[in-house]
Protein backbone atom coordinates (compact mmCIF):
# COMPACT_ATOMS: atom_id res chain seq x y z
CA UNK A 1 0.00 0.00 0.00
CA UNK A 2 1.41 3.55 -1.42
CA UNK A 3 1.44 6.41 2.07
CA UNK A 4 2.04 9.88 0.96
CA UNK A 5 2.91 12.26 2.86
CA UNK A 6 2.75 16.20 2.15
CA UNK A 7 4.26 19.07 3.78
CA UNK A 8 3.68 22.69 4.07
CA UNK A 9 6.89 23.72 2.07
CA UNK A 10 9.36 22.39 -0.34
CA UNK A 11 11.88 23.20 2.32
CA UNK A 12 10.27 20.31 4.80
CA UNK A 13 10.47 17.95 1.90
CA UNK A 14 13.70 18.46 1.44
CA UNK A 15 14.51 18.01 4.99
CA UNK A 16 12.45 15.17 5.12
CA UNK A 17 14.07 13.22 2.48
CA UNK A 18 17.04 13.75 3.54
CA UNK A 19 16.57 12.88 7.08
CA UNK A 20 15.14 9.76 6.32
CA UNK A 21 17.23 8.60 3.85
CA UNK A 22 19.94 8.87 6.38
CA UNK A 23 17.93 6.71 8.73
CA UNK A 24 17.11 4.14 5.78
CA UNK A 25 14.06 4.00 5.26
CA UNK A 26 12.72 3.36 2.00
CA UNK A 27 10.95 6.59 0.07
CA UNK A 28 10.79 8.22 -3.08
CA UNK A 29 10.02 12.06 -3.63
CA UNK A 30 7.66 12.42 -6.02
CA UNK A 31 4.95 15.73 -7.65
CA UNK A 32 1.90 15.86 -5.09
CA UNK A 33 -0.87 13.99 -6.98
CA UNK A 34 -3.33 15.81 -8.52
CA UNK A 35 -5.76 14.61 -6.94
CA UNK A 36 -4.52 15.78 -3.13
CA UNK A 37 -5.11 19.55 -2.77
CA UNK A 38 -1.14 20.37 -1.04
CA UNK A 39 0.45 23.78 -1.09
CA UNK A 40 3.91 22.33 -1.96
CA UNK A 41 4.38 20.91 -5.67
CA UNK A 42 6.55 17.85 -4.25
CA UNK A 43 5.36 14.72 -1.56
CA UNK A 44 7.44 11.63 0.04
CA UNK A 45 5.75 8.37 -0.94
CA UNK A 46 6.61 4.97 0.94
CA UNK A 47 5.04 1.95 1.83
CA UNK A 48 2.86 1.78 4.78
CA UNK A 49 5.02 0.03 7.25
CA UNK A 50 7.11 3.19 7.20
CA UNK A 51 4.79 5.71 8.65
CA UNK A 52 4.87 4.90 12.42
CA UNK A 53 8.34 5.32 11.96
CA UNK A 54 8.51 8.53 9.74
CA UNK A 55 6.36 9.81 12.01
CA UNK A 56 8.49 9.26 15.13
CA UNK A 57 11.72 11.09 13.15
CA UNK A 58 9.95 13.56 11.58
CA UNK A 59 8.66 14.84 14.89
CA UNK A 60 12.12 15.05 16.58
CA UNK A 61 13.06 17.16 13.55
CA UNK A 62 10.53 19.64 14.08
CA UNK A 63 9.54 18.90 10.27
CA UNK A 64 5.94 18.89 10.31
CA UNK A 65 3.74 17.05 8.42
CA UNK A 66 0.77 18.54 6.20
CA UNK A 67 -1.15 15.44 5.48
CA UNK A 68 -0.74 11.28 5.24
CA UNK A 69 -3.00 9.46 2.45
CA UNK A 70 -3.04 5.91 1.26
CA UNK A 71 -3.75 5.04 -1.94
CA UNK A 72 -4.57 1.78 -2.82
CA UNK A 73 -3.05 -0.02 -6.20
CA UNK A 74 -5.94 0.80 -7.98
CA UNK A 75 -5.34 4.44 -7.43
CA UNK A 76 -7.98 4.87 -4.79
CA UNK A 77 -6.47 7.36 -1.66
CA UNK A 78 -8.08 8.35 1.55
CA UNK A 79 -6.75 10.83 4.19
CA UNK A 80 -4.94 9.23 7.20
CA UNK A 81 -6.17 11.63 10.25
CA UNK A 82 -4.44 11.14 13.37
CA UNK B 1 -6.02 57.70 -20.72
CA UNK B 2 -9.37 59.08 -22.30
CA UNK B 3 -7.58 62.23 -23.57
CA UNK B 4 -5.12 59.58 -25.32
CA UNK B 5 -8.07 58.01 -27.14
CA UNK B 6 -9.77 60.96 -27.77
CA UNK B 7 -6.65 61.95 -29.95
CA UNK B 8 -6.24 58.80 -31.79
CA UNK B 9 -9.88 59.44 -33.42
CA UNK B 10 -8.43 62.79 -34.69
CA UNK B 11 -6.18 61.06 -37.00
CA UNK B 12 -6.96 62.30 -40.51
CA UNK B 13 -7.28 59.46 -42.77
CA UNK B 14 -5.72 60.13 -46.35
CA UNK B 15 -6.75 57.45 -47.85
CA UNK B 16 -8.83 54.04 -47.33
CA UNK B 17 -8.30 50.47 -48.91
CA UNK B 18 -10.78 48.24 -49.45
CA UNK B 19 -9.47 44.76 -48.87
CA UNK B 20 -12.60 42.50 -48.33
CA UNK B 21 -12.91 39.63 -49.94
CA UNK B 22 -9.61 39.76 -51.26
CA UNK B 23 -7.03 37.11 -50.32
CA UNK B 24 -3.16 37.27 -49.60
CA UNK B 25 -1.14 38.95 -51.23
CA UNK B 26 -3.26 41.37 -52.43
CA UNK B 27 -4.41 43.23 -49.39
CA UNK B 28 -0.61 43.76 -48.78
CA UNK B 29 0.09 44.67 -52.21
CA UNK B 30 -2.47 47.73 -52.17
CA UNK B 31 -1.31 48.88 -49.08
CA UNK B 32 2.27 48.54 -50.31
CA UNK B 33 1.65 50.85 -53.12
CA UNK B 34 -0.62 53.18 -51.46
CA UNK B 35 1.93 53.97 -48.64
CA UNK B 36 5.19 54.33 -51.61
CA UNK B 37 2.94 57.21 -53.26
CA UNK B 38 2.71 58.68 -50.62
CA UNK B 39 4.73 61.28 -48.46
CA UNK B 40 3.50 60.91 -44.60
CA UNK B 41 0.24 60.40 -43.41
CA UNK B 42 -2.17 57.77 -42.46
CA UNK B 43 -4.35 55.42 -44.54
CA UNK B 44 -6.96 52.67 -43.05
CA UNK B 45 -7.03 49.34 -44.75
CA UNK B 46 -10.20 47.04 -43.83
CA UNK B 47 -10.34 43.65 -44.25
CA UNK B 48 -12.53 40.69 -43.33
CA UNK B 49 -10.44 38.15 -41.62
CA UNK B 50 -7.24 38.02 -38.95
CA UNK B 51 -4.64 36.74 -41.22
CA UNK B 52 -5.21 39.59 -43.35
CA UNK B 53 -4.61 41.93 -40.11
CA UNK B 54 -1.74 40.06 -39.41
CA UNK B 55 -0.26 40.41 -42.80
CA UNK B 56 -0.68 43.63 -43.59
CA UNK B 57 0.07 44.84 -40.04
CA UNK B 58 3.12 42.79 -40.36
CA UNK B 59 4.17 44.53 -43.51
CA UNK B 60 3.75 47.69 -42.23
CA UNK B 61 5.98 47.90 -39.45
CA UNK B 62 8.65 46.44 -41.29
CA UNK B 63 8.41 49.56 -43.08
CA UNK B 64 8.86 51.71 -40.28
CA UNK B 65 4.96 52.50 -39.94
CA UNK B 66 3.11 52.68 -36.76
CA UNK B 67 0.34 50.19 -36.39
CA UNK B 68 -3.19 50.09 -34.91
CA UNK B 69 -6.00 47.58 -35.29
CA UNK B 70 -9.82 48.28 -34.58
CA UNK B 71 -12.87 46.11 -35.16
CA UNK B 72 -15.70 47.51 -37.28
CA UNK B 73 -18.72 45.00 -37.35
CA UNK B 74 -17.36 41.96 -39.14
CA UNK B 75 -14.36 44.08 -40.65
CA UNK B 76 -11.31 44.89 -39.11
CA UNK B 77 -9.66 48.40 -39.95
CA UNK B 78 -6.43 48.37 -39.57
CA UNK B 79 -4.86 51.79 -39.44
CA UNK B 80 -0.99 52.07 -40.97
CA UNK B 81 0.44 55.91 -40.07
CA UNK B 82 3.28 56.50 -42.16
CA UNK B 83 6.37 58.77 -40.92
CA UNK B 84 8.61 60.78 -42.66
CA UNK B 85 10.98 57.99 -41.62
CA UNK B 86 9.42 55.17 -42.72
CA UNK B 87 10.72 53.62 -45.31
CA UNK B 88 8.48 51.18 -47.08
CA UNK B 89 9.89 47.49 -47.05
CA UNK B 90 11.38 45.99 -50.26
CA UNK B 91 11.06 42.63 -48.53
CA UNK B 92 8.89 39.79 -50.21
CA UNK B 93 5.27 40.24 -49.01
CA UNK B 94 5.19 37.27 -46.52
CA UNK B 95 1.67 35.41 -46.70
CA UNK B 96 0.47 33.93 -43.10
CA UNK B 97 -2.52 31.09 -43.76
CA UNK B 98 -4.98 30.58 -41.85
CA UNK B 99 -3.28 29.38 -38.24
CA UNK B 100 -3.34 25.54 -38.97
CA UNK B 101 -3.60 24.77 -35.62
CA UNK B 102 -6.39 24.90 -32.84
CA UNK B 103 -3.87 24.30 -30.55
CA UNK B 104 -2.34 26.44 -27.43
CA UNK B 105 0.31 28.33 -29.62
CA UNK B 106 3.43 29.73 -28.17
CA UNK B 107 5.13 28.93 -24.73
CA UNK B 108 7.95 30.75 -23.68
CA UNK B 109 9.80 28.62 -21.05
CA UNK B 110 11.98 31.43 -18.70
CA UNK B 111 13.99 29.11 -16.65
CA UNK B 112 16.58 32.34 -15.65
CA UNK B 113 16.60 35.53 -14.72
CA UNK B 114 19.64 36.03 -16.93
CA UNK B 115 19.40 34.72 -21.05
CA UNK B 116 22.19 32.20 -22.00
CA UNK B 117 26.01 31.62 -21.14
CA UNK B 118 28.70 33.35 -20.92
CA UNK B 119 27.87 36.53 -19.00
CA UNK B 120 25.55 37.04 -16.55
CA UNK B 121 25.53 40.99 -17.19
CA UNK B 122 24.45 40.61 -20.66
CA UNK B 123 22.50 37.96 -20.20
CA UNK B 124 20.00 40.17 -17.84
CA UNK B 125 20.43 43.06 -20.57
CA UNK B 126 18.89 40.47 -23.00
CA UNK B 127 16.48 39.51 -20.48
CA UNK B 128 15.31 43.42 -20.31
CA UNK B 129 14.77 43.24 -23.87
CA UNK B 130 12.73 40.23 -24.15
CA UNK B 131 9.31 41.35 -22.47
CA UNK B 132 9.05 44.61 -24.87
CA UNK B 133 9.74 42.96 -28.18
CA UNK B 134 7.68 39.94 -27.15
CA UNK B 135 4.53 42.40 -26.87
CA UNK B 136 5.64 43.74 -30.42
CA UNK B 137 5.99 40.50 -32.13
CA UNK B 138 3.74 38.61 -34.17
CA UNK B 139 2.30 36.02 -33.51
CA UNK B 140 2.70 36.80 -30.09
CA UNK B 141 3.31 33.99 -27.78
CA UNK B 142 -0.15 32.94 -25.22
CA UNK B 143 1.91 31.79 -22.59
CA UNK B 144 4.69 32.35 -20.63
CA UNK B 145 6.22 29.75 -17.48
CA UNK B 146 8.64 31.09 -15.31
CA UNK B 147 10.88 28.38 -13.39
CA UNK B 148 14.21 28.29 -11.11
CA UNK B 149 15.58 31.79 -11.02
CA UNK B 150 12.74 33.42 -13.43
CA UNK B 151 10.09 32.57 -10.92
CA UNK B 152 12.12 35.52 -8.84
CA UNK B 153 11.05 37.93 -11.79
CA UNK B 154 7.46 37.86 -11.38
CA UNK B 155 8.12 38.85 -7.87
CA UNK B 156 7.86 41.98 -5.51
CA UNK B 157 11.04 44.43 -6.29
CA UNK B 158 11.79 43.12 -9.61
CA UNK B 159 12.92 45.49 -12.44
CA UNK B 160 10.81 43.35 -14.96
CA UNK B 161 7.18 43.45 -13.09
CA UNK B 162 6.15 46.18 -15.48
CA UNK B 163 7.08 45.02 -18.49
CA UNK B 164 5.21 41.25 -17.41
CA UNK B 165 2.62 42.73 -16.29
CA UNK B 166 1.61 44.67 -19.63
CA UNK B 167 2.07 41.30 -21.50
CA UNK B 168 -0.73 39.82 -18.69
CA UNK B 169 -3.05 42.93 -19.85
CA UNK B 170 -2.92 42.34 -23.06
CA UNK B 171 -4.33 38.54 -22.27
CA UNK B 172 -0.64 36.38 -22.50
CA UNK B 173 -0.88 33.94 -19.35
CA UNK B 174 1.58 33.97 -17.10
CA UNK B 175 2.81 30.92 -14.67
CA UNK B 176 4.96 30.72 -11.86
CA UNK B 177 6.47 27.69 -10.72
CA UNK B 178 5.08 27.16 -6.85
CA UNK B 179 7.79 24.99 -5.57
CA UNK B 180 10.47 27.68 -6.81
CA UNK B 181 8.70 30.28 -5.71
CA UNK B 182 8.32 28.01 -2.06
CA UNK B 183 12.10 27.15 -2.41
CA UNK B 184 12.97 31.11 -2.52
CA UNK B 185 10.80 31.99 -0.05
CA UNK B 186 9.14 34.53 -2.12
CA UNK B 187 5.57 32.57 -2.09
CA UNK B 188 3.48 35.80 -0.56
CA UNK B 189 5.89 38.37 -2.63
CA UNK B 190 4.59 37.04 -6.16
CA UNK B 191 3.30 40.65 -8.08
CA UNK B 192 1.93 38.75 -11.43
CA UNK B 193 1.00 35.77 -12.93
CA UNK B 194 -1.08 32.69 -11.60
CA UNK B 195 1.08 30.13 -9.15
CA UNK B 196 1.40 27.04 -11.09
CA UNK B 197 2.02 23.25 -9.95
CA UNK B 198 3.89 20.85 -11.70
CA UNK B 199 1.24 18.77 -13.75
CA UNK B 200 0.01 21.90 -15.71
CA UNK B 201 3.28 22.95 -16.33
CA UNK B 202 4.43 19.68 -18.02
CA UNK B 203 0.67 20.22 -19.69
CA UNK B 204 1.62 23.19 -20.92
CA UNK B 205 4.87 22.60 -22.83
CA UNK B 206 3.26 19.46 -24.46
CA UNK B 207 0.00 21.13 -25.50
CA UNK B 208 1.59 24.26 -26.91
CA UNK B 209 1.99 24.26 -30.49
CA UNK B 210 5.81 25.01 -30.07
CA UNK B 211 7.93 25.82 -26.71
CA UNK B 212 10.59 28.29 -26.36
CA UNK B 213 13.05 28.26 -23.90
CA UNK B 214 15.25 30.69 -22.48
CA UNK C 1 8.39 -10.49 -17.72
CA UNK C 2 6.39 -13.35 -19.17
CA UNK C 3 4.46 -14.32 -16.31
CA UNK C 4 3.67 -10.56 -16.28
CA UNK C 5 2.26 -10.85 -20.02
CA UNK C 6 0.42 -14.14 -18.89
CA UNK C 7 -1.29 -12.15 -15.94
CA UNK C 8 -2.40 -9.23 -18.10
CA UNK C 9 -4.02 -12.17 -20.52
CA UNK C 10 -6.27 -13.76 -17.46
CA UNK C 11 -8.19 -10.50 -17.23
CA UNK C 12 -12.06 -11.22 -16.96
CA UNK C 13 -13.35 -8.78 -19.78
CA UNK C 14 -17.04 -7.92 -18.55
CA UNK C 15 -18.09 -6.11 -21.59
CA UNK C 16 -16.91 -4.73 -25.21
CA UNK C 17 -17.86 -2.06 -26.44
CA UNK C 18 -17.65 -1.45 -30.42
CA UNK C 19 -16.51 1.92 -31.16
CA UNK C 20 -15.67 1.26 -34.77
CA UNK C 21 -16.20 3.71 -37.33
CA UNK C 22 -17.59 6.36 -35.03
CA UNK C 23 -15.90 9.05 -34.42
CA UNK C 24 -15.26 11.43 -31.45
CA UNK C 25 -17.59 11.66 -28.47
CA UNK C 26 -19.53 8.54 -29.55
CA UNK C 27 -16.93 5.77 -28.51
CA UNK C 28 -16.06 8.01 -25.45
CA UNK C 29 -19.75 8.36 -24.53
CA UNK C 30 -20.27 4.88 -25.02
CA UNK C 31 -17.27 4.12 -22.48
CA UNK C 32 -19.07 6.77 -19.90
CA UNK C 33 -22.50 5.04 -20.17
CA UNK C 34 -20.55 1.75 -19.45
CA UNK C 35 -18.16 2.16 -16.77
CA UNK C 36 -21.51 4.21 -15.21
CA UNK C 37 -23.05 1.24 -14.90
CA UNK C 38 -21.09 -1.03 -13.31
CA UNK C 39 -19.59 -1.42 -10.34
CA UNK C 40 -16.21 -2.52 -10.86
CA UNK C 41 -14.67 -4.64 -13.83
CA UNK C 42 -13.15 -4.35 -16.75
CA UNK C 43 -13.95 -3.54 -20.32
CA UNK C 44 -12.73 -3.46 -23.37
CA UNK C 45 -13.44 -0.52 -26.03
CA UNK C 46 -12.17 -1.64 -29.96
CA UNK C 47 -11.15 1.18 -31.89
CA UNK C 48 -10.40 1.93 -35.24
CA UNK C 49 -8.12 5.02 -35.14
CA UNK C 50 -5.30 6.43 -32.62
CA UNK C 51 -6.99 9.47 -31.87
CA UNK C 52 -10.49 7.51 -30.55
CA UNK C 53 -7.61 5.56 -28.39
CA UNK C 54 -6.70 8.95 -27.35
CA UNK C 55 -10.09 10.02 -26.64
CA UNK C 56 -11.43 6.78 -24.59
CA UNK C 57 -7.98 6.37 -22.73
CA UNK C 58 -7.83 9.92 -21.60
CA UNK C 59 -11.48 9.73 -20.67
CA UNK C 60 -10.80 6.42 -18.55
CA UNK C 61 -7.98 7.98 -16.70
CA UNK C 62 -8.93 11.06 -15.64
CA UNK C 63 -11.88 8.93 -14.13
CA UNK C 64 -9.39 7.20 -12.45
CA UNK C 65 -9.50 3.87 -14.60
CA UNK C 66 -6.87 1.83 -15.28
CA UNK C 67 -5.67 1.71 -18.99
CA UNK C 68 -4.17 -0.54 -21.60
CA UNK C 69 -3.43 -0.26 -24.89
CA UNK C 70 -3.05 -3.10 -27.29
CA UNK C 71 -2.95 -3.24 -31.25
CA UNK C 72 -5.27 -6.11 -33.32
CA UNK C 73 -4.93 -5.93 -36.41
CA UNK C 74 -6.20 -2.40 -37.84
CA UNK C 75 -8.29 -2.20 -35.04
CA UNK C 76 -7.12 -0.96 -31.15
CA UNK C 77 -8.27 -2.78 -28.18
CA UNK C 78 -8.63 -0.24 -25.00
CA UNK C 79 -9.03 -2.30 -22.10
CA UNK C 80 -10.50 -0.38 -19.23
CA UNK C 81 -10.46 -1.49 -15.76
CA UNK C 82 -12.76 0.50 -13.21
CA UNK C 83 -12.14 0.08 -9.42
CA UNK C 84 -13.91 0.32 -6.77
CA UNK C 85 -12.45 3.57 -5.94
CA UNK C 86 -12.84 4.97 -9.24
CA UNK C 87 -15.29 7.94 -9.89
CA UNK C 88 -16.21 8.29 -13.49
CA UNK C 89 -15.43 11.87 -15.29
CA UNK C 90 -18.03 14.15 -15.02
CA UNK C 91 -15.72 16.68 -17.31
CA UNK C 92 -16.46 17.45 -20.37
CA UNK C 93 -15.92 15.00 -22.76
CA UNK C 94 -12.61 16.46 -24.91
CA UNK C 95 -12.18 15.40 -28.43
CA UNK C 96 -8.69 15.79 -29.67
CA UNK C 97 -8.97 15.75 -33.66
CA UNK C 98 -6.84 14.10 -35.89
CA UNK C 99 -2.57 15.08 -35.52
CA UNK C 100 -2.39 17.13 -38.13
CA UNK C 101 1.09 16.22 -39.12
CA UNK C 102 2.06 12.96 -39.55
CA UNK C 103 5.45 13.82 -37.51
CA UNK C 104 7.20 12.29 -35.17
CA UNK C 105 5.44 13.98 -32.35
CA UNK C 106 7.15 15.72 -29.33
CA UNK C 107 10.78 15.39 -28.28
CA UNK C 108 12.35 16.04 -25.01
CA UNK C 109 15.88 17.52 -25.07
CA UNK C 110 17.00 16.94 -21.47
CA UNK C 111 20.99 18.62 -21.43
CA UNK C 112 21.59 19.22 -17.75
CA UNK C 113 20.83 16.79 -14.27
CA UNK C 114 18.88 19.89 -13.29
CA UNK C 115 15.80 22.46 -14.85
CA UNK C 116 16.98 25.65 -14.93
CA UNK C 117 19.41 28.26 -13.41
CA UNK C 118 19.63 29.83 -9.83
CA UNK C 119 19.85 26.96 -7.75
CA UNK C 120 21.09 23.29 -8.67
CA UNK C 121 18.72 22.06 -5.50
CA UNK C 122 15.81 23.44 -6.89
CA UNK C 123 16.89 22.38 -10.54
CA UNK C 124 17.30 18.64 -9.55
CA UNK C 125 13.94 18.92 -7.61
CA UNK C 126 12.31 20.40 -10.91
CA UNK C 127 13.63 17.43 -12.69
CA UNK C 128 11.90 14.65 -9.76
CA UNK C 129 9.18 16.19 -11.29
CA UNK C 130 9.57 16.29 -14.76
CA UNK C 131 9.06 13.05 -15.44
CA UNK C 132 6.11 11.47 -13.24
CA UNK C 133 4.22 14.01 -14.82
CA UNK C 134 5.29 13.74 -18.45
CA UNK C 135 3.96 10.27 -17.98
CA UNK C 136 0.51 11.92 -17.11
CA UNK C 137 0.53 14.72 -19.61
CA UNK C 138 -1.12 14.33 -22.96
CA UNK C 139 -0.35 14.67 -25.73
CA UNK C 140 2.87 12.47 -24.18
CA UNK C 141 6.37 13.00 -25.59
CA UNK C 142 7.21 10.14 -28.01
CA UNK C 143 11.07 10.77 -27.16
CA UNK C 144 13.10 11.60 -24.87
CA UNK C 145 17.20 12.60 -25.35
CA UNK C 146 19.26 12.49 -22.93
CA UNK C 147 22.67 15.00 -23.74
CA UNK C 148 26.34 15.90 -21.47
CA UNK C 149 24.89 15.64 -17.90
CA UNK C 150 21.45 14.63 -18.83
CA UNK C 151 23.22 11.73 -19.73
CA UNK C 152 23.87 10.78 -15.68
CA UNK C 153 20.06 10.34 -15.45
CA UNK C 154 20.32 7.40 -17.12
CA UNK C 155 23.22 5.34 -15.71
CA UNK C 156 23.05 2.82 -12.02
CA UNK C 157 22.17 4.67 -9.51
CA UNK C 158 20.46 7.51 -10.73
CA UNK C 159 17.64 8.18 -8.67
CA UNK C 160 16.12 8.93 -12.18
CA UNK C 161 16.04 5.44 -13.45
CA UNK C 162 12.48 4.04 -12.06
CA UNK C 163 10.81 7.10 -13.43
CA UNK C 164 12.44 7.00 -16.82
CA UNK C 165 12.11 3.32 -17.61
CA UNK C 166 8.71 3.74 -16.68
CA UNK C 167 8.48 6.01 -19.78
CA UNK C 168 10.23 4.03 -21.79
CA UNK C 169 7.99 0.89 -20.59
CA UNK C 170 4.96 3.04 -21.67
CA UNK C 171 6.32 3.22 -25.35
CA UNK C 172 8.54 6.55 -25.10
CA UNK C 173 11.89 6.08 -26.70
CA UNK C 174 15.00 7.56 -24.80
CA UNK C 175 17.82 7.94 -26.37
CA UNK C 176 21.79 8.57 -24.49
CA UNK C 177 24.34 10.62 -26.04
CA UNK C 178 27.00 7.77 -25.77
CA UNK C 179 29.86 10.11 -26.45
CA UNK C 180 28.33 11.64 -23.30
CA UNK C 181 28.20 8.42 -21.40
CA UNK C 182 31.99 7.50 -22.90
CA UNK C 183 33.28 10.58 -21.34
CA UNK C 184 31.91 10.45 -17.94
CA UNK C 185 33.27 7.17 -18.10
CA UNK C 186 29.56 5.86 -18.11
CA UNK C 187 28.94 3.63 -20.76
CA UNK C 188 29.21 0.36 -19.19
CA UNK C 189 26.78 1.49 -16.22
CA UNK C 190 23.81 2.64 -19.01
CA UNK C 191 20.56 1.07 -17.71
CA UNK C 192 18.27 2.64 -19.51
CA UNK C 193 17.09 4.42 -23.01
CA UNK C 194 19.45 3.35 -26.24
CA UNK C 195 22.82 4.44 -26.46
CA UNK C 196 22.56 6.73 -29.74
CA UNK C 197 25.17 8.67 -32.01
CA UNK C 198 25.15 12.25 -33.17
CA UNK C 199 23.92 11.30 -36.44
CA UNK C 200 20.81 9.74 -34.88
CA UNK C 201 20.08 12.47 -32.17
CA UNK C 202 20.16 15.17 -34.77
CA UNK C 203 17.97 13.40 -37.02
CA UNK C 204 15.08 12.83 -34.34
CA UNK C 205 15.90 16.89 -33.32
CA UNK C 206 14.90 17.77 -37.06
CA UNK C 207 12.19 15.45 -37.97
CA UNK C 208 10.35 16.17 -34.41
CA UNK C 209 6.69 17.87 -34.57
CA UNK C 210 7.97 20.11 -31.63
CA UNK C 211 11.10 19.93 -29.25
CA UNK C 212 10.77 20.97 -25.83
CA UNK C 213 14.60 21.62 -24.60
CA UNK C 214 14.74 21.59 -20.46
CA UNK D 1 6.18 62.86 -23.22
CA UNK D 2 8.74 60.04 -23.17
CA UNK D 3 12.16 60.72 -24.44
CA UNK D 4 14.38 57.84 -25.30
CA UNK D 5 18.38 58.32 -25.36
CA UNK D 6 20.58 56.08 -27.59
CA UNK D 7 24.14 55.10 -26.94
CA UNK D 8 27.38 54.33 -29.53
CA UNK D 9 27.81 51.20 -27.41
CA UNK D 10 25.80 48.57 -24.73
CA UNK D 11 28.81 49.93 -22.36
CA UNK D 12 27.72 53.26 -22.51
CA UNK D 13 24.06 52.37 -21.86
CA UNK D 14 25.06 50.11 -18.81
CA UNK D 15 27.22 52.51 -17.34
CA UNK D 16 24.68 55.40 -18.08
CA UNK D 17 22.01 53.45 -16.55
CA UNK D 18 24.35 52.85 -13.27
CA UNK D 19 25.37 55.92 -12.65
CA UNK D 20 21.41 57.98 -13.62
CA UNK D 21 19.98 55.32 -11.10
CA UNK D 22 22.49 56.41 -8.42
CA UNK D 23 21.43 60.17 -9.14
CA UNK D 24 18.19 59.19 -8.48
CA UNK D 25 17.03 59.98 -12.28
CA UNK D 26 13.50 57.80 -13.24
CA UNK D 27 15.12 55.99 -16.03
CA UNK D 28 14.15 52.63 -17.67
CA UNK D 29 16.52 50.35 -19.72
CA UNK D 30 14.53 49.36 -23.25
CA UNK D 31 15.55 48.16 -26.20
CA UNK D 32 15.85 50.66 -28.61
CA UNK D 33 12.66 51.51 -30.44
CA UNK D 34 12.42 49.80 -34.24
CA UNK D 35 12.00 53.13 -35.91
CA UNK D 36 15.31 54.58 -34.42
CA UNK D 37 18.45 53.22 -36.06
CA UNK D 38 20.59 52.69 -33.82
CA UNK D 39 24.15 50.82 -33.17
CA UNK D 40 23.44 49.61 -30.12
CA UNK D 41 20.21 47.60 -29.24
CA UNK D 42 19.10 48.91 -26.01
CA UNK D 43 18.38 52.59 -25.02
CA UNK D 44 17.43 54.69 -21.72
CA UNK D 45 14.01 55.80 -21.18
CA UNK D 46 13.36 58.95 -19.12
CA UNK D 47 10.40 61.76 -18.80
CA UNK D 48 10.97 65.35 -20.34
CA UNK D 49 11.97 66.64 -17.57
CA UNK D 50 14.81 64.84 -16.63
CA UNK D 51 16.78 64.70 -19.96
CA UNK D 52 18.82 68.26 -19.17
CA UNK D 53 20.11 66.69 -15.85
CA UNK D 54 20.84 63.57 -17.60
CA UNK D 55 23.10 65.32 -20.41
CA UNK D 56 25.31 67.28 -17.63
CA UNK D 57 25.86 63.94 -15.48
CA UNK D 58 26.77 61.51 -18.52
CA UNK D 59 28.66 64.39 -19.55
CA UNK D 60 30.78 64.42 -16.87
CA UNK D 61 30.88 61.02 -16.71
CA UNK D 62 32.26 60.85 -20.64
CA UNK D 63 29.30 58.87 -21.42
CA UNK D 64 28.57 60.09 -24.45
CA UNK D 65 24.94 59.62 -26.20
CA UNK D 66 24.32 58.92 -29.59
CA UNK D 67 21.41 60.62 -30.00
CA UNK D 68 17.86 61.48 -28.15
CA UNK D 69 14.35 61.50 -29.82
CA UNK D 70 11.29 62.30 -28.19
CA UNK D 71 7.90 60.44 -28.72
CA UNK D 72 4.75 61.60 -28.30
CA UNK D 73 1.55 59.79 -27.33
CA UNK D 74 1.08 58.88 -30.80
CA UNK D 75 3.99 56.85 -31.24
CA UNK D 76 5.45 59.84 -32.80
CA UNK D 77 8.61 61.22 -32.70
CA UNK D 78 11.44 63.29 -33.41
CA UNK D 79 15.02 63.50 -32.87
CA UNK D 80 16.33 66.51 -30.72
CA UNK D 81 19.52 67.74 -32.20
CA UNK D 82 21.52 69.68 -29.65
Amino acid sequence: MRQIITFASIHFVMKAEKVLKKEGIDIRLIPTPRKISSDCGMAIETHYENIERIKTILGNQKCSMDGIYRFDEKGGYSEQKD
Amino acid sequence: MVSIDLMRREVIVNKRIDGRGLSCPKPVVMTKNTLEEMEAGTIEVIVDNKPAVENVSRFARNSGCEVKVREEGKNFIVEVTKRETSEVSKEEIVCQVEPQKTGKGITVLIESDTIGEGSDELGAILMRALFPTLLEASPRPQRLIFMNNGAKLAVEGSIYLDDISKLEKEGIEIFVCGTCLDFFNLKDKVKVGKISNFFEITQILVEADKVITI
